[in-house]
Order: C-alpha cells, then structure tokens, then sequence
C-alpha cells in the first residue's frame, strides 16, 4: 500500500501544477492586455504545441523525425490556396491540410521507418528539404514569393481576427487538446506501446506489437497536429512563403522545445516552449541590434543541456521536487 | 572540338573537380561518423570557422591561402581534440536525439557566433596565388578547381595510407569496427577518438584553405556544404574514406550535370539521390569496395 | 495434434548452415528441452520459429495454423511468446508497465492489462514493488520479469532462451518450481538450456542439436545415454567408454 | 479520482478561456475608427484604429527600424540600419549639408526634439516581422516605422503598422504588390521592380538600341531563387515582348550555391545579347569568376541593385567587375554637382569604416523624408505625420539620390523614383544613363575579357 499512497500524493503534486497553469493561460489575457504582450504569448503556446505534437514521435515513440517542417508548411499552403483559389473558410481548410499532412507523412514514413537511428533522421531532412525546394519553384503555390492572404479584418469563418485575444484563446484551446491528447495516449495501449518500441523495438515485436504499424500511428498523429499548427500559423500571419514555414530551422525548433523541456513527458514541450520561444523574444526584444545574440543563448543552452541533463527540463524538476521531499522527510524525521 | 560537346565535357569536369572537394569535406565527416558514431551536424560550420582563420590569415598577413595549409591543419586537429575532449566526449553514451541535438546547438552557436564577430559581410581573398582558368580544346577548366582536386586526392590517399599501415590508424579502424573489443586489446579508446576527431577537423581545414581561393565566407557559408556531405558519407557509407571519395565524384557530378539541365531543381535531384540511397542501400556503396 | 510443428526447417548464413533440416513436434501440456553444444543453432531456431529470421527452407505450423515467416508480432498474436537469450526489459518503465505492455496483446483498456499483469506477478512471485524501475531489477529478477511479460500476453506456447544462464542454485530451484507451476496452469514449454542440472529433471522430452542437425529427441534418460550424444558433447573417448 | 480530478482542470481551463474571450472588448489604446473609403482589392474595407498620442512636444521624437539583424539577409539589414543611424546622426546634429533639417540641431518645429532610434530583428521571417512590429509600436510607443527591405516582412509589419494608425515608410523592399493594397498608411521612397524594370532597364536598353544600333534582340536572365529574384523575373517576362525581346534563357538557381559553372555554361549555350541578373554577393562573385574562366560575356550586362552593389563584390573581383549596368539610389560621380554626397560618403566612411553603398543610399534617404515630414507636420500626431508625408515634395537636388519624392496619395508610392543607371568604369560607379544627365559617356557593347 506504501506506494499507493506515494502515487496519490505525487500525483496531486502534479495536477497543482495542472490547475496552476490552467489558471495562467486563463489570466494572461486579463492582465497583459497590451496586443505585443499577447502576440508573443501566442508564439509561446503555438510552439508548446507544435512541441507536444513533436513529442508524440520524438518523445513516445522516439523516432528522432527532423522534417516536420514539411508538415507545417503543408498545412499552412493548404489551407491558404484553398480559401485564396476556392473561398473555401480556413477551418475545413485546416482539417483537410491535415488530413492531407497526416496522408504524406504515413507515405514517406513506411519506407523510412525501415531504417534504423541516424538514417532515418536524415531521410525525413532530405524529404522536409525536397518538399522546400519543389514549393520554391511551384508556380501554381507563387513559388518563392508565397501567398499573401487578403486581409478582412474581424470573420470567424475566415479564421482572420482584428485583435490577438481571439488567437490567444484558439492557440490556448489547441494547445490543451493537445495536451489531453498526449495524455490520454500515453495512459492508453498506444502510448505504453510506444514507449515499448522506444526501449527496445525487438523485444516490442516479440510482444505481439506491430511496431511499424504504431510508429506509422505516431507519424500520423504528430504531422496532424503540426499541419493545424501551419494553419494557425498563416492566418495568424496571413503571409506563406517557403523561407518561413518550410526551412529546416523550423524543424529543429519544434523538436528543440520537446528535447529541451523534456521528451517524453507531456508537461516537457511546454517548459521547453515557455523557456526557449519566451527567451529568445525577450532577448530580441532587449538586445535587438546585437545580431545573432538570442541565437548563441539559445545553442548554450541546448548543448548545456543535451550533455548535463539529457532528459531536460523536467527531470531538473524531478530532481527539485525530489529533493524537497527529501529535505521534507529529514525534517519530520 | 564542336562547342556544345566542349561545354558538357567542361560541366562534366568542373562537375568533377567540385566533387573532389566535397568529397574532402565528407572524409572528415565519414571518419567522425565511422568511428565516434556521432553525425557531427556542425561539420559545415567547422568548415565556416576554418575558411575564416584562412581569409583573417590572409588579411592580416598576406600570406595567400594555399601557404596557410599547414597551419589550418594543424590547428583544426587540436580545435578536433578540444572539440571532442569537451563537448563530444559526454554525449557519447547519450541516446541519438541527444547526440544529434548537441551537434546542432553547436552549428547554431558557431554561425551565430561568427555573426557577432565579424558581422555578415562578404569576405574574399581577392587575387589568390591560384585564379582564373584555361581552355583546351574549347573545354575550360578552373586552376582553384584543380588544384583543389589534386589536394583532395593526395589528402584522401594520405588519409588511407595512414588507416591503413599506421598502428595508430589500424586501432582508430579497430575501434570503428568495435568499440569494446578494441578496448579489451589494449587500445586507449579515448585517445582513439581524440585523434579520429583531429583528423576529422584536419581534413575541414585544409578544404577551408582550399575553397578561400575561390569561395567567399560569411557566417552561413558551411551550411550547404554541410547538406552535400551527408548526402555523400551516406552514398559512400560512414566510415568508408575510398567510400565518400568515390560518392563526392558522383554528387559533384550529379550536381553539375542536373544544373545544366535545369538549375531551379539541382537540389530535388541532389535530395532526390539521397532519399533512394537511404532507402535501398542504407550502408551504401562500403560494401561494395 | 501438435501444438507446435517443424518441417524440415532450414536456416543458412551465407555460407554457414545454422539450421539444416530439422523436424520436430511438440504437444500441449509438455516442457520439451533444446540442448546442445555452443553454436549448435538453438538461437537461431528460436529466431526461425519467432519470426526473427526467415527460413531458407522448410514450414513452421502451430495449432495446424501455418506462420512460417510470419512477423514477430504475428507470431506473437498466434499463441507464441519468447523470452531472449540477452535480457531485453524496458529499462525506464516500472516493472508493472512493463508487464502490462505484454497484457495489452489481448486486451485493450489501461485497467484491464494492469490486473492482468498483476494477475501474472502473483504468479511469478516477483519479490520486486510492481513501482520500481524495471533497470534497478537484480539480474535474476529481470529474467523473471521477461518471463511474466511473456506470460502476460496469454501465449499458448512459452519459448525460453537459456533462462537458467548465470543464475545461482537457489535461483535455479527458484526457476525450476515456477516453470513447473506454469506448467501446471496448462502452459506447453519450450526451453533451450545449458545448465544439465536444471532441464533433465524438468523435461518431459529433450531434442539436441548438433552443427544445425537434429542428433536426439527422446526422454532425457534415453538421450543421455545416446553415444551421439555424448560423443557430440564430450568427445569419442567418452563416448566409447560406456 | 485521478481521472476525476484532471476533468476538473479541464473545465476550469475552458471556463477560464471564454471568459477572456468574451470579455468586452478592451478599448485597447483605441478612441475612433475612421474606415478607409477607397478599396483596390477585394478585400473589405479595413478599419483602421488612430492612437491618439496627446501631450506636449516631446523632446524626443522615438522611430522604429525594423531590419532583418540575424539570419540569412544580416549583411544587407546591417547597412540598411546603418544608412537610417547616419540620417538620424546628421538631423540631430548640426552638420553644414544642403540635405533637409541638416543644418541647427533635431527637429526644429519640435522645439529641437532629438530623434531616436529603437532597432528591431525580424531575421526575414514574417512573424517575427509581425512580432517587432506589434513591440515597437505598443511598447516602444514610436510614431513611425521604418524598413524592412524583405518584402514579405513589408506586408505584414505595414498591416500591423495600417492597424494602429502609424506611418510605415519602406525605403528598400520593391514588391509592387505592396503599393497595391489601398493601404492609408504605407509610403515607399524607393522605386517598385515593376517601375524599374520598365522605366530603368527596358527604357535604357531602347536608348542604346536607337543610339548606338547594337540591334539587341535577345534577352538572358538569371535570378536567384528568392522572393526579390522571383518577383524581378515576372516583371522581365511579363516586359520582354512589350520590348520585342526573345527570352532565350531563363534560369533561377538556389542561392549560396557552392559552384555555378554549369549555369554558366547554360548561359552560354544560349549566348544572349543582354542578361539582367539579380543575385546576392556570394553567387555574385561566383558567377563573375565563372563567366571569365568560361571567356562569356553578354553584349549589355545589366545586374540589379543586389550583390553587386556591395562594395564586397568590386573588392572580390577588382577590374573584372567593370562595365556592369546597374539602377543606382547612389553614385558617387555626382558627387561634383552634389557636393553633399561626398560629404556624407565622408562621415559614413568615418563612422563604419566603409565605403556609403545602395542600401545605405536608400534607406538613409527613407529616414530623411520621413524626419522631415514629422517636422513639417510639427507633431507626433501620427495623422499629422501622414498629412505631411502627402504633402513631401523633396527636389532631387536636396537629396543624395538621383530622384526626389513625392508621393501618389492612392498607393503611397514615391511617384518621382525613376532610377538612372550607372556603370561600373574602372572600379567605380559612374552614371551613364539617362544619357542627357549622365556626366559619363556609356560604354557599350561590355569589351570581351582579351580586350579589358
């Protein structure tokens, strides 16, 4: 029973933290009602969520996948060219984007997936970088000068809002579904399956667990979700173009945010995106003119990280609360 | 010699003269991968910072880039050690995303470092030792190209030979094969890697030498280079010096020749070779030689 | 009709023949040894049977069903389950994940494969908190561990590889008891062991192998008295020397 | 009770959220929407919010530059930032230059308030473009923008800047489409492609036609693969007939390729009478060197105000740069008519070591125009400033650029911006079209490389 009781205690330990952040993203917009204020918030969490949909390939299955850019940029051009070309409003738009995304990635993914460790990482860079290049050239999609969404001002339908509150709360809602995706996988066959093929893909085989088919899930799963992000993206933008959404930074960015604030965790990509994304825009908003300089801060801290605490942030956290309660049983002892 | 004909056989040529150099940058990137089994992500920018030391040489010194060779070798080997005493050392053990991770914050610092320094303006060397071309035939062919190939096959040979018949290079082979047996024979790993990293980072410099003549740096210069030799150790198989070289003639030219065709997609078809050699021979061509 | 049925299994490495025409059959209810000098392809017939490698030659039937060269996970989907001669246990889940991992192969709910999995950790009587970290596991409790995953995706056929390699007697008895408890509970076993004390007593029949050859298949007591056998095992002068 | 738990922060989270939602909508620094009356595109009338900024003259007048800092296009955000910190030197200062607000120190009519500068990165990317954008104004509180040079970043830091009610003055992007949005609050000093392709390149090449009957009838063009690439080859296309030109080799190739021989040697297959080519400094170089180990040269080379404007590229390739057409904002040789030009040549080269450029020439000049229309309107009141700008009407001789300002009230477009052409004659710009105004005499056909 001893251990029961430690489950219990730490789990509400960890729905604190839960309710504490549910209340923050609730607030936020109360109090920092200043547009700019919101506006990088709204990156913040658009980045915790492209990080948590990373984290499903990255941190459960652990498939270490570097060209979700791909995916984001699918979304993004997908549903622009279908409101831009056909008036179709930009929430179907987003779900046939992903749809679409989701398609393509099972497609490259089977025949990568046969491959082991660093080749498959640098299939999904070639395939991000050859989708870059084709989108560069492509009449049809404007090539190298992208598309530029019409400005309405104030339509739900057209998914396009004068102020950033309406973002705000869509991004945050993505976000927590997102999050309660993550979570309820994790608890379900898919998600110990996962974890599974990443411990040991053999002896998961031997299992009864089909370990292409659950990787395929997880490709699927994550390029969906990165695909809405894309969307959100260029109606937030209103502009696409292959050098924002289809560049290999951007694939490095997202799994950044898992692998920094911990893979395999739900709560990992949003300590990652609130410690990367928010850092990197007050940098930029404080030492603007130094040109690179929340660049260098950021790989400091990533190369910091990977070598000393791999696991990432959470597990500093871990080692935290670990250490309180340690500290908490010396003192009642 | 009709002039279309001279012009293919020129592309062809500085298609493969090009490839030489690639294939320069790919060793080290090939032995990295081969013996530490780390994809070094930040290889292009190592190849950034040495076409850098050889154009501050230049403007500080005058000396001109290919006299700088012996320095940038050197100096890139101990950057090697440091750089894997330091940093790689710790990741070794670490599970892939880490390492890969690593690598790439270490591309991100150096290009952004370099941004700070020297801001992004364009250096070149201007009026090297080795410029400008001659025709024979109608066919041209490019001196800093040449000269480039002819220190690309005398590294890549030199490089072999070493694996080959020195005791060093035979353990560096031994611990690329098996890291634990190698150790049981008595072999100092550690030092191993050290040297493999150093010799890795000696083969940049001394292509960082090379491409000053006819190359300008700028903080992102290593970027594309960096993509070129994945795409090559993959086709040439990590690990396998003879291996890139051959591979970086055959993208050199692929390059080259698809440019002809249509310039716009010269990368698709460089990616495109990539993903079906990733896909069908996963170990690349290492087998085959 | 048998559970399990080799047909002139073959299995070649390049040049090397691992498994060279071997016929076997094994009935529910029984605990049938593999023996064999190193290198004599036990492994690699495991692997065969598993789906691991795919054979050259020959077909693999369980239950009558044909799964020659069918995936591992198929295999596993069929009745078969495995342990490995290297242990393989998810290091970073605790041993009641892991063990739930194998229940999930026949049931789909979160709470139904946990108290299946702790169904099977009374059964294993694995001495560990079902909380700990599978890596923090001594070595013979991860052999364990394996075990009861296997068990825990409901097999009808149970293949251990060499479960006995580097455990202590007491652990050995320990093993011995719980295999004949499995078997008991209706489970048909198929262990490849090197530690003679263990698998004689244990097995109902004993098949050896030899370079790939299937040398013996009978009651331990007639196959030890075989002089191929021996002569495999321990050289022609023992062999002569009845 | 896990699970039950979890739900209960789930709820609240959701709850939370629809009560910001729907939370009336904050006023937001906004007194009176004025709508824009005319529409050119299909998009609705945008409403546009005016911040009123009340209170007495400041004694600082703060402006914000949005520049791409870091990332692919540092090099050319870096001048641009640093032509913007030279004007604002010169008006703050009292410098003896014929230039508007040169002479006595800031902005007079603002009691000599001092101009200051906050910098924003926007590293080519739209978003963070859009970021810096909503910063400058809403936390910097600045009463104009100034920027970006990337036109992508132009169309969406302008529509924030529309938003606000706050002047957005683009010295250096050059897509056409930005003038076409109706937008009441965009003002670009600098000539769009479609403009200069037109009236600067397929002009001068009828004039050479006529003057020195070179019968020039095919047309070559090799652009870089970027948006600037792009959008100058659809305009060249699009131009070409119009002209009587045969396109006969059309080629955008990846930028900051390591080698471009077999581009050349396509060029050269095709052979045109004329190649415009537009292409950052690296491949710049790299083809120089390549059409002269490939001995190719066209009979007119015309090369856009990119690479090949970077002092970085006549350094490179020393004489070998010579005869090269390009549209100039800045030509040194004027300075004999403009001894100001020399001047501030002197002061920049003083300050940053370096020789004054095109970029430097086009976003200083943007900030001149823009200081000076905040001191005709004689407040910070952004609609004050805009009036101002409406009314700018700066002579060509007042400003280091070969043209004036003033601008077209629909589009915001400098409708004076006809860039002349310049040559590069023994290592130096020189203008030499058009010919009335040119100091120098033309030198076509490009000699071959035996003859140089």
């Amino acid at each position: 029973m001893r251990s029961y009781i430690r489950v219990i205690k730490r789990a509400s330990l960890r729905h604190i933290g839960y309710l504490a952040f549910a209340m923050f993203l609730g607030v936020y917009p109360l109090i920092f009602r200043d547009p700019y204020f919101l506006y990088v918030m709204i990156n913040v969490l658009l980045y915790a969520f492209l990080g948590e949909a990373w984290n499903v390939i990255g941190g459960y299955a652990g498939q270490c996948a570097l060209g979700h850019a791909a995916f984001f940029g699918l979304g993004a051009y997908i549903s622009s060219l279908l409101f831009i070309k056909l008036g179709v409003s930009p929430w179907p738009g987003m779900l046939i984007g992903a749809l679409v995304s989701g398609g393509v990635s099972v497609a490259i993914g089977w025949p990568c997936f046969r491959l082991r460790g660093a080749y498959f990482a640098l299939a999904t860079i070639a395939f991000a970088e050859m989708v870059r290049v084709l989108f560069n050239h492509w009449e049809f999609v404007g090539g190298a000068v992208g598309l530029r969404l019409p400005v309405l001002g104030d339509s739900l339908s057209a998914f396009q809002f004068r102020s950033y509150l309406p973002y705000y709360c869509i991004i945050s809602i993505f976000f927590v579904l997102s999050f309660l995706l993550v979570w309820k996988l994790s608890k379900s066959k898919t998600g110990f399956y996962w974890k599974a093929i990443k411990s040991d893909p053999d002896a998961a085989e031997s299992l009864g667990i089909d370990t292409t088919k659950y990787k395929l899930i997880s490709m699927f799963i994550s390029s969906f979700l990165v695909s809405m992000g894309g969307t959100f993206y260029s109606q937030l933008v209103l502009y696409v173009d292959p050098t924002s959404v289809l560049v290999r930074d951007l694939s490095v960015r997202v799994a950044l945010v898992a692998i920094v604030g911990g893979m395999g965790t739900i709560e990992g990509p949003v300590l990652g995106s609130f410690m990367m994304i928010l850092l990197s825009s007050l940098i930029r908003a404080r030492f603007g003119d130094v040109p690179g300089l929340h660049l260098v801060i950021f790989a400091i801290i990533l190369v910091v990280m990977s070598i000393y605490k791999p696991q990432g942030m959470m597990a500093i956290l871990e080692d935290i609360k670990s250490w309180i309660e340690r500290r908490r049983s010396l003192g009642a002892a | 010699m009709p002039p279309d004909t001279a012009l293919i056989l020129g592309v062809i040529l500085s298609g493969l003269l090009m490839g030489g150099v690639y294939a320069l940058v790919s060793g080290g990137l090939s032995l990295i991968w081969g013996v530490l089994k780390v994809v070094n992500m930040a290889h292009g920018s190592f190849l950034m910072l040495s076409m850098y030391l050889v154009y501050w040489i230049w403007r500080l010194t005058g000396l001109d880039p290919l006299l700088t060779i012996p320095i940038t070798v050197a100096l890139f080997f101990l950057l090697g050690i440091c750089v894997q005493k330091g940093i790689i050392r710790h990741i070794l053990e670490a599970s892939l995303v880490n390492q890969i991770f690593v690598t790439f914050g270490m591309w991100m610092l150096m290009n952004n470092l370099a941004l700070m320094l020297w801001k992004a303006d364009f250096r070149t060397v201007s009026n090297p030792l080795v410029s400008g071309g001659l025709g024979i035939m109608g066919v041209r062919i490019s001196f800093p190209k040449l000269v480039s190939f002819g220190f690309s096959i005398l590294a890549t040979c030199a490089i072999w030979l070493f694996l080959q018949r020195t005791k060093i290079g035979i353990a560096i082979r031994a611990v690329a094969q098996d890291r634990k047996a190698a150790w049981l024979m008595g072999i100092d790993v550690d030092r191993i890697y050290e040297v493999s990293f150093g010799l890795g980072l000696a083969t940049v410099g001394l292509a960082g030498s090379l491409l000053a003549n006819f190359f300008s740096v700028y903080p992102y210069a290593g970027d594309i280079f960096h993509i070129f030799a994945l795409t090559i150790v993959t086709l040439g198989g990590f690990g396998s010096i003879s291996g890139s070289f051959i591979a970086g003639l055959i993208i050199g030219l692929a390059e080259a020749v698809s440019a002809f065709i249509n310039p716009a997609l010269k990368y698709f078809v460089v990616f495109g070779i990539f993903l079906i050699i990733l896909l069908l021979k996963p170990e690349g061509l290492r087998e085959a030689l | 009709m048998a559970l399990l049925e080799l047909v002139g299994v073959t299995k070649k490495f390049g040049g090397l023949i691992a498994n060279k025409d071997i016929s076997l059959d094994i009935s529910r209810g029984q605990i049938v040894g593999l023996i064999g000098p190193n290198g004599a392809g036990k492994t690699t017939l495991f692997n065969v049977i598993t789906g691991f490698h795919k054979a050259d030659d020959g077909r693999v039937l369980f239950n009558g069903h044909e799964i020659t060269n069918f995936r591992p996970h198929a295999v596993c989907k069929k009745g078969v389950a495995r342990t490995f001669q290297i242990v393989k246990v998810f290091g970073e889940m605790t041993v009641l994940e892991n063990v739930s991992v194998g229940a999930f192969n026949r049931y789909n709910s979160g709470e139904a494969a946990k108290k299946k999995a702790l169904e099977v950790l009374e059964l294993i009587q694995l001495g560990a908190d079902p909380e700990t970290r599978a890596s923090a596991l001594t070595f013979a409790d991860q052999r364990k561990l394996e075990l009861a995953r296997a068990l825990a995706t409901d097999p009808e056929l149970l293949l251990l590889d060499e479960m006995m390699a580097g455990l202590n007697l007491t652990e050995i008895k320990e093993v011995t008891n719980l295999l004949r408890r499995i078997r008991d509970k209706g489970m048909t076993l198929f262990v490849v062991e090197h530690v003679m004390e263990a698998i004689m007593p244990l097995a109902d029949r004993v098949i050896v192998l030899h370079f790939g050859e299937k040398l013996a298949d009978g009651k331990p007591s007639e196959v030890a008295r075989n002089s191929a056998v021996i002569e495999a095992y321990l050289g022609e002068e023992y062999a002569r020397g009845e | 009770m896990k699970g039950k738990l979890s739900t209960i922060v789930v709820v609240t989270v959701v709850l939370s959220l629809l009560v910001a939602a729907c939370a009336p909508p904050t006023p937001e620094k906004v007194v009176e929407t004025v709508v824009v009356t005319k529409v050119v595109e299909k998009e609705k009338p945008v409403e546009v919010v005016v911040t009123p900024t009340p209170g007495p003259e400041p004694e600082v007048v703060k402006i914000g530059a949005l520049y791409p800092l870091s990332g692919a296009g540092a090099a050319t955000g870096i001048s641009c930032r640093d032509g913007v910190a030279l004007a604002v030197e010169i008006i703050n200062g009292d410098y003896d230059f014929d230039l508007p607000l040169a002479r006595g120190k800031g902005l007079p009519n603002l009691g000599n308030a001092q101009i200051e500068l906050s910098f924003a990165d926007h590293a080519a990317d739209p978003n963070i473009g859009k970021e810096e954008a909503e910063r400058l104004i809403t936390r910097e509180n600045v009463v104009a923008l100034i920027g970006p040079y990337y036109s992508s970043v132009a169309d969406t830091a302008s529509t924030v800047a529309e938003r606000y009610g706050i002047p957005f003055v683009c010295p250096d992007a050059i897509a056409y489409s930005l003038g076409e949005r109706g937008y009441k609050w965009f003002f670009r000093t600098c000539a769009s492609n479609k403009v200069y392709v037109e009236k600067a390149y397929m002009e001068m090449l009828k004039d050479i036609n006529e003057k020195y009957g070179l019968g020039l009838k095919t047309l070559g063009l090799l652009n870089e693969e970027t948006l600037a690439g792009k959008m100058e080859r659809d305009m060249e296309l699009a131009l070409a007939p119009e002209y009587g030109y045969e396109v006969v080799v059309d080629i955008t190739y990846p930028e900051k390729a390591p080698d471009v021989s077999a581009e050349v040697a396509k060029i050269k297959a095709a052979n045109p009478d004329v190649l415009i080519q537009l292409s950052y400094v690296s491949d710049a170089i790299l083809f120089h060197k390549q059409y002269r180990e490939q001995d190719w040269l066209p009979k007119v080379f015309i090369v856009s105000d990119a690479g090949h404007s970077d002092p970085a590229f006549l350094e490179a390739v020393g004489a070998d740069g010579n005869f090269l057409l390009s549209r100039v904002a800045w030509a040194a040789d004027l300075a004999k008519v403009k001894p100001m030009i020399a001047q501030v040549n002197e002061l920049f080269k003083s300050r940053f070591g370096r020789e004054f450029d095109e970029r430097n020439a086009r976003s200083f000049t943007g900030m001149i125009v823009l200081a000076d229309a905040i001191n005709r309107a004689g407040s910070t009141q952004p609609e004050a400033i805009r009036k101002a700008l409406l009314e700018t009407d700066i002579p060509e001789k007042q400003l280091i650029t070969p043209w004036g300002v003033k601008f077209d009230p629909a589009t915001g477009e400098n409708i004076l911006a006809i860039d002349v052409m310049a040559e590069t004659l023994d290592g130096k710009w020189v203008t030499v079209w058009p010919f009335e105004l040119a100091p120098a005499k033309i030198v076509v056909p490009v000699p071959s490389w035996e003859e140089r």
